[in-house]
Parts: structure tokens; C-alpha cells; sequence
């Protein structure tokens, strides 16, 4: 069989997009998050219950939403509910398996900061803000991370921290099983990163197919660590990169379709 | 008990310079109209509320509406930055905007608190980051039960709550349907007026026993506005126009095209009963 | 994920002995039939909870299920009291019953804070009254920006609430439609099982986008139970039965009367699949 | 024209009725206050707002209630929502101008105990509790309650309070307008008691027709003052009787007819 041609996105997506399981209640951020959680669904997990911070439970989108509220999330769900509500009972309650975000920045331990790179009273560069971020990256059970590799993204050291990953690597304060494991997997266009049990510094624990370890240290802004047991993502298969696909044609094609 | 008023006359009685008003509408049913109608009367020192300040506040902003912004998330969804907000915060254009920063965990807590007339709200949040270290209105409390430190935040209390809905009955009860947000607890909270506009004026809302429904005696002011969420939707009226969102990005990325834009489509722009009309959704 | 279980089944997998248990509808989808279940299976040493005791766990205590009652309003509504819960706090009978008495405001609060994840709930309650005199779980904090003593009490978190609703889907989603009580938030708050009785399994729920749905991934088990709520009512099934209240007054009063009663109707009587055909209301 | 008859009962529930205002949003406890409340909407209060703890809001039953929650007031309002909110938003929220509550105990200055009589410990009987009105008694602007005149229920000294009137007639802590002004009349089958403004304790200040100021002492467990302008209640007009026979007789015929 010949090989398959695939984008590094695609692989990033698809890679994202396995390490949610069939059953997984999943709170999906917009963008990268989206198309891994809703490509799980279309995939191998049918079942996997997708929550948006806007109210929607179980929301089974037929093109990816531009928004976290976009029409489509609440005519396909099973309940869309306020979101007072969906902070406080969905979130908070402990109801979420996994927390699946971007983000702007992240540091070793996954901390992630989408608020502001340079001074915060006298920013360089002003970004979105937290959203749902800071309680999503501490009440889901775990948190997958994905983001495109690079230095701008992967930084020695980060200027605010919006959301906490491991903070600075001490064992986390769990509040009575209440606060969740933290991040337990990073997938980015190059590889895989899983936080050290021990230090909970992030470890490529896979590369993905054709990547090198000089290409990831190349895009991480600090000395990056590889497990000793590195293995090699699988790379997609044909149906996953069809299933992919067509779900960008049709987001393509209902976007531009409304003006 | 609510009036049936025009949405120029709503904005020219009930919002006032110096207010601290909140327009909700979490990525639905923005009120579109009713902000541009703000713009188009002039109001100054605003303290604009709202979790996603979206390309409404955007505008706002820009045009000098506002001296404070009380936000959880600033950014044009699935396209990128407010450049009017960025510019306001990084270049104080058109003038300098003091930010009040939350997690949308926070502010949707703080609407709950006001709508249930506490002081304050409780939540397990802000945990391991630094907001707290530049938002002075979040502090942490213990439960007097457990000792668990738990983080609080002062309950949101707008002087003025807009929102826009899609229906109203013609005594002025209001439903909502569909991704609700937190519409109903802002107008809630409000301490001087809650505003509403809405698709269409009906008979009779038939809506379920247990719908998102605003009696008119909390309601201060009903205008008709058919596509007064526009460029944003109305469930199971129009859709949400992601292309409006898309362009957003290059017009206010330079402060001339942004002024052009606003003077061509707001100032000159629809009046209140027409606001979704020159966008084919009316 | 809700499994599709007879109530027989569900009671047995469900709810042990020594249990804290909260049977919850507010006047409306009363759990009649899981409360008798129960009473079949023998269950002894629960810690009731529920706002409103009603006839079903005046049915309960005196067939000597609980140990313990937490509770806001022990009355029959309309008529009077309770005879068989005041016959175990008056005087011990059939075993003596520790009680946890609060306001209403403070139990739907504290169910509120059960479903949310938190340790407890904050409210502006228990002023000027006797009430904190004699429940050891009602505090009070000062509000950390105003100053302002407000009460607080424990999250309420059931190991298991059972309530009754109008249908499930074949996945086991679950709708409620009406005066829909705490129910919600028993079952978000429960610890280990959240069991609910329906009047009928259907295709599609047919409910509005913001209907009170509780997705299958929160519910353990559905048991289909038509006339599970009787003699309280279903919006949209049956009404409630008025005279039974009335007449468990009389039945209720005398201990012997009791005792028979029961078990004529509820020991010998309809298994769960026909809880309300002998009723009438099937 | 020929004097009315009428009985006491209906008296007191015309009375009571008569205090309401068109507009008025009425929180309402069963029994009494529900069917003044309901009379007034009836009569001259066709826009008055009934709120019942159920969670009803904006109901307008066609017959009389037995329980807080009976579908006929979900069936007429104008939403109903769950029981948390109604306490949270609707009555906590300072949102309610009347609260109409019954008891089973007042004391001078109109405490209300609907909980225990002798010791909490070891009662000598055991009323139902204080369901709602604890935060009714507090959080509504003003309070109405409406009971039979007797020595049962108007006694010298309490064994408990479950609903706060004037405590013990010091001012009340209204911390910040979110508590109310507490009960401001009471209306039994004998009379009308306001409390003093200055000192708090119930005044009689109207007495029905035909009642005497002998007959309430003699009901009344404690000394009981009158007002120096004592006034006499207006009788049941004919369009009054008419209504709360007619809603007293379709509800004992609903109530009979579920069985």
C-alpha cells in the first residue's frame, strides 16, 4: 500500500484527535481543540460527549463552529444550558474527563498564557484573555493541550500564566479529588509531550513520522527532554485523513456560505 | 412593567454617560442595534460589561464610548484579535480603556451573585494563575465547613442591562431560546433598567413551562428590532454571518478604515428599526 | 451511563442500608413508587433528605426506614401534619428519628452547592430566627468586600437521590417538564447513583433546547414506571390525587390503621411496572 | 339595599384581599394567603403577580390550590422556574413587594412559629416547619399574614421563632435594602393589627363589623392595644362575596373530583 500523503496539521489533528476515547466527556476549546475533539467523534469515539463553554452538552456539529457558540453546536445537542450553569454544575462539579485546550504560550510545565506577552499595565502584545481557560485547566480531570511547535509558543519563560499546568512542578493541591490532574499531554505538529511523573516537566514522549529531535529542539524555547522510551506516532490512516477532510470541506464550504 | 418603546428612545432614556452598562449575549444574540444605537447617541465614560467583549465592544471602544472594560475573553472568535480593543489597551486610541480582568468562570458567577441579590460570589477558581495578582476585585475566602480556600469576586451589578431576544409578547414577557448565555442574569442584576430588543412582537410567546423567560415586571424597556443581533444570530431566525466576523479583522485593523466603516454603516448607518435591514436579514 | 433497569433492580444495586438518600420532587413527580421500593426492600438507618417529606416518607419513617430526616417543611399540604413523622419525633415510634431542620431557601441552596462542586452554599437567610439555635450546620461568614454577615450551611450530597420525570429516551437522556423542583440538582449532587423513574421511555424527548434535561452520562439507571408519581401528579400524565392526601390524614393518624394500610397497598401491593394501575392512573 | 351575610372567614379573606394592589408581586404562602391573593386578582388586583415557592411565577388559577405546587399554578403562569432559582433570584434577589404567609404562633410583635410547641428537643406537638417563610419573613418588602384570631395562635410568649416579624422591637438591620421592612399587617377574622411605629408592637387598627374590642382581647394571649383612630372595616361588597364563593366552590368541586 503507498504511503499516504498528510499535512503536519493533519497529523497534529489526528494525533489530538486519538487520545480522546469513546465515552469521554470532553469540554473543547475552539480552533485546534475543536477539530481534534470533533474528529475523535466522526472517528473511533462515537460517544465521546462534547461540551462548549457556551452551554451545549453533547453537541454533535456537523461542519467545526467558527465560534464556541456558533448555531450548530446548540441545534445538535442534547441540552444547551446557561452558562452560569455550565460553569458552575458541568465544570465545577467535577463532570468533565478532559479539559482540551490551546493556547498562545506554554512553558515547561504547561502553564499556559493567553493573556499578555510584555508588561501587563504596558503590554507588547495584548491577547484574548483567559475565557474558560483558568477553571477548565484546574476542574476537568486531566488536560490535553494542542498547539502548533514553535519557539514563539514554547518559551523559557512566560510573562503571565493564564491557566496553570504544573506551575513550577510541585505536586498540585487536589482539593478533595475537586481539582484535577492538570495537563497530561501535549500534541503539537511535531510531536507529543507528556509531563515527567516525577519533575512534571514536559517530556516528548513521541515523535511523529519524519520529525526529529532537532527539529522539535529547534522549535522549543528551552532544553527539551525526550523520553527514554521515544516512540513514533502512527501515522494517520487513510480513513481518519478522509474523515478529516471532508469535515474541512464542509466547514469551508458552510462558512463562506454565510454572508 | 415593561414599555414598548423605540430603541432610540430606550437608549436616549435609560443609558446615561458615566453608566456602567452590560450588553450580554454569549456569541448569540449579541445586541448589535442597541450598542451601534449607544454609539450613534454619544455616550462617554461608559463601563462597558460583558464576558466576550466581541466586535460590538470593538466598535464601542473605538469610537470613544468607553473608559472601562469588565471582560473574561477579548478576542474576534475563531478569527483573532479586537484591534480596537488591543489598541485602546496598548496605545490608549481613542483613549486610555481601564481593564477589569476575569475568567469566565468569575464573571458568569458574579452575574449569578447579582441576579440572587448576594454581595458576592463563591467559586473553586483562579487557582495557580496570576490573575488575582492584577485584578484587585478577586480575593479568596475559606469555607467555614471544610477550611477549603475558595475564590471570590463582588457580584456584577450594571447600572443598565441590554440584551436582545427573539421574542416578546405584547405585554412585554420576553423569551429566549437556544444558547442563552447570561442574558437572563444580567437583565437580573441590573439596578436601574434591564433593556430588551427582539426579533418580533407576538401574540403569545408559546414557549415550553420551563422556557428562558423574562416577566415584563422585571423588564424595564421592549423595542422591536428584527436583526438587532446582526452580524451575530438569532436562533431559528437568521444565522450568524461568520464572513462579517472574517472582514472585521482587515477594517479595524487601521484606525482610518475603522472610522470609515463606522461613519459609513453606523452614523450614517440604519436606524434602529431597520438595524439587520441593509444586511439582508431583516 | 444511564442503564435501563427495572426499579426492583435499581433499588437493590443502589441503595444500601444506612444510606443518605434524597427523594426529591417539589409537589410535582414525587418518587411514590421508588420510596415504596424501598419500604419493600427492608432498608433501614437512611438518612432521608428532602425539602418537603410529604406522604411518602411519612411512609417511610413509620415503616422504620431512616434514622435520620433533613427536611424543610414536614406537613401534608393543605391538610395538616404528618402523623407517622411526628409520631417518631413526639415519641420515638416505630424507632427514634434524628432531625436536621432547615428553610426551604437554605436546602435548595444547598442542593444548588452539591450539584456545583462546592463545600457549601452562601445565602442571606436564617435572620432573627430560632433556627441556628437547634441545626449545628448552619453558619455564618462576613461577605470579604461589604462586610455583610450572610448564612452559609453544608453542600447537600446524597450518596444516592432517586427522583420521578415525564420520559427518557432510549439512551437514557431524561426530561422534566413543569414545577420542576431541586430535582436536577439532587441527582448532579448525588454521590453515587442518581436513579430516576419515568412515566414512559420514548424515541425522541421532543424538548425545547433549554428544557430540563439530564443527559444519560449523569443518570445510573432509568426504570420505567408509569404512575410512579401517584398520588402526587405528572404534568402531562395525571393530576394530582387530592383526595388521597386527604384521606392518608385519617389513615396516618392511628398506628394500627397504618400498619395496615401499608401493607395492603404498599407490602402486598403493585410492583414497580404497576405502581399506578391500581390507582387508576396507568 | 339589604345588608349582606357573610361569615367571618370570608371577612378576613376579603379583607386581606383588599390590601394587595394591582401590580403587586406576592409571594404566597397556601392556605389563607392563597386564596386572598387569588380574590384580589380577581377582583381589583386583575395584574397582581403570584409567586409560589414551587417555582411558579405569574400564576392565575382558576381554582384554589391544596398544595404549593398543584399543575393548575404551573399550567397559568407566566414561567415556572426550578426551586433553587426561586429562592435565589426571585425572592433573595429583593424582587418581591408582599410576602402573604399563615402561621400557626404570632407573638406581639408578630414573630411567626410554625415549628415546635414545648421543648425542640422533646415537643409537645410538632408543627410542619418553616418551609419558605423564614427567608419570605426577611427578604420580601413588606410581609402580610392573615390567621385566625385566638388565643391558640396569638400567644404571650413563643417556644420558638421560625420567621422573624419585628424580633423584639428593636429597628430592623435592613443591610443595604436587601432586607425588608418585615410584617406590616395582619389580618384575622376579627380585625385589622398594624405594628406601632415606634415601638413595633401589633396595634388593632381596624376592627370588622360587628366585632368588639372585648372579643379580640379575649382572643388575644397578651394585652392587647388599639389604635386612638380605631376604624371598621369596610363590609364585603356584593361583587366580593360573589367572587370568593364562586372560587371557593369551584375549587371544592376540582378537589372532589380527583380521586
Amino acid at each position: 500500500m503507498a504511503s499516504l500523503e498528510y499535512t503536519a496539521d493533519e497529523m497534529m489533528t489526528i494525533a489530538a484527535s486519538r487520545a480522546l476515547w469513546n465515552g469521554a466527556v470532553c469540554f473543547v476549546g475552539i480552533g485546534l481543540p475543536s477539530a481534534a475533539a470533533n474528529l475523535a467523534r466522526l472517528t473511533h469515539a462515537p460517544d465521546v460527549v462534547l461540551i462548549y463553554e457556551s452551554g451545549t452538552i453533547g453537541a454533535k456539529p456537523d461542519v467545526l463552529p467558527l465560534s464556541i457558540g456558533d448555531g450548530e453546536l446548540c441545534e445538535t445537542a442534547t441540552t444547551t444550558v446557561s452558562v452560569p450553569e455550565m460553569f458552575r454544575y458541568w465544570l465545577q462539579g467535577g463532570r468533565i474527563d478532559v479539559g482540551f485546550l490551546g493556547t498562545a504560550q506554554l512553558d515547561r510545565y504547561a502553564n499556559i498564557n493567553t493573556t499578555v506577552i510584555g508588561d501587563y499595565a504596558q503590554p507588547k502584545v495584548r491577547l484574548p484573555g483567559g475565557g474558560g481557560a483558568p477553571e477548565i485547566a484546574t476542574s476537568a480531570k486531566e488536560i490535553f493541550i494542542t498547539v502548533r511547535h514553535s519557539r514563539r509558543v514554547f518559551v523559557e519563560k512566560m510573562d503571565f500564566i493564564t491557566s496553570m499546568g504544573h506551575g513550577d512542578g510541585s505536586p498540585r493541591d487536589t482539593r478533595g479529588g475537586m481539582v484535577g490532574r492538570g495537563p497530561t499531554r501535549v500534541i503539537t505538529d511535531l510531536c507529543v509531550l507528556e509531563p515527567d511523573p516525577e519533575t512534571r516537566e514536559l517530556v516528548v514522549t513521541a515523535l511523529h513520522p519524519g520529525t526529529t529531535r532537532e527539529q522539535v529542539q529547534e522549535q522549543t524555547g528551552w532544553p527539551i527532554r525526550f523520553a527514554g522510551q521515544l516512540a513514533t506516532t502512527e501515522p494517520p490512516t487513510r480513513d481518519e485523513l478522509e474523515v478529516l477532510r471532508d469535515l474541512h470541506a464542509r466547514t469551508r464550504k458552510a462558512h463562506a456560505g454565510q454572508s | 412593567m415593561a414599555k414598548m418603546m423605540s430603541l432610540q428612545a430606550a437608549i436616549a432614556e435609560y443609558v446615561r454617560d458615566g453608566d456602567s452598562v452590560a450588553l450580554e449575549g454569549f456569541t448569540h444574540l449579541i445586541p448589535f442595534a442597541a450598542g451601534q444605537e449607544i454609539i450613534r447617541q454619544g455616550r462617554k465614560d461608559l463601563t462597558l460589561i460583558r464576558m466576550t467583549p466581541d466586535l460590538i465592544y470593538d466598535q464601542m471602544i473605538g469610537m470613544g464610548c468607553a473608559s472601562k472594560l469588565v471582560f473574561s475573553w477579548g478576542g474576534n472568535p475563531g478569527v483573532g484579535s479586537l484591534h480596537r480593543l488591543r489598541d485602546a489597551v496598548e496605545n490608549g486610541w481613542p483613549r486610555p480603556l481601564e481593564i477589569e480582568e476575569h475568567s469566565h468562570a468569575a464573571m458568569a458567577n458574579a452575574y449569578d451573585a447579582g441576579a440572587a441579590g448576594l454581595p458576592f460570589a463563591v467559586f473553586r477558581g483562579y487557582i495557580g494563575n496570576h490573575l488575582p495578582k492584577v485584578t484587585s476585585t478577586i480575593k479568596f475566602i475559606d469555607c467555614p465547613f471544610t477550611g477549603e480556600r475558595l475564590a471570590a469576586v463582588p457580584a456584577l451589578r450594571p447600572d443598565v442591562a441590554i440584551v436582545h431576544a427573539q421574542k416578546a409578547d405584547r405585554a412585554g414577557n420576553v423569551l429566549f431560546e437556544g444558547i442563552v448565555g447570561v442574558q437572563k442574569q444580567a437583565c437580573l442584576a441590573a439596578r436601574r433598567a434591564a433593556i430588551v430588543t427582539v426579533e418580533e412582537i407576538v401574540d403569545t410567546l408559546d414557549a415550553g413551562p420551563n422556557a428562558v423567560v423574562l416577566p415584563n415586571w422585571v423588564v424595564t424597556a421592549v423595542a422591536k428590532v428584527p436583526g438587532g443581533a446582526y452580524p451575530s444570530y438569532a436562533h431559528g431566525y437568521y444565522q450568524r454571518d461568520n464572513s462579517s466576523y472574517k472582514q472585521w479583522d482587515a477594517i479595524s485593523r487601521d484606525r482610518d478604515s475603522f472610522l470609515a466603516w463606522m461613519q459609513e454603516h453606523v452614523i450614517q448607518g440604519p436606524t434602529d428599526t431597520a438595524a439587520g435591514a441593509n444586511h439582508g436579514v431583516a
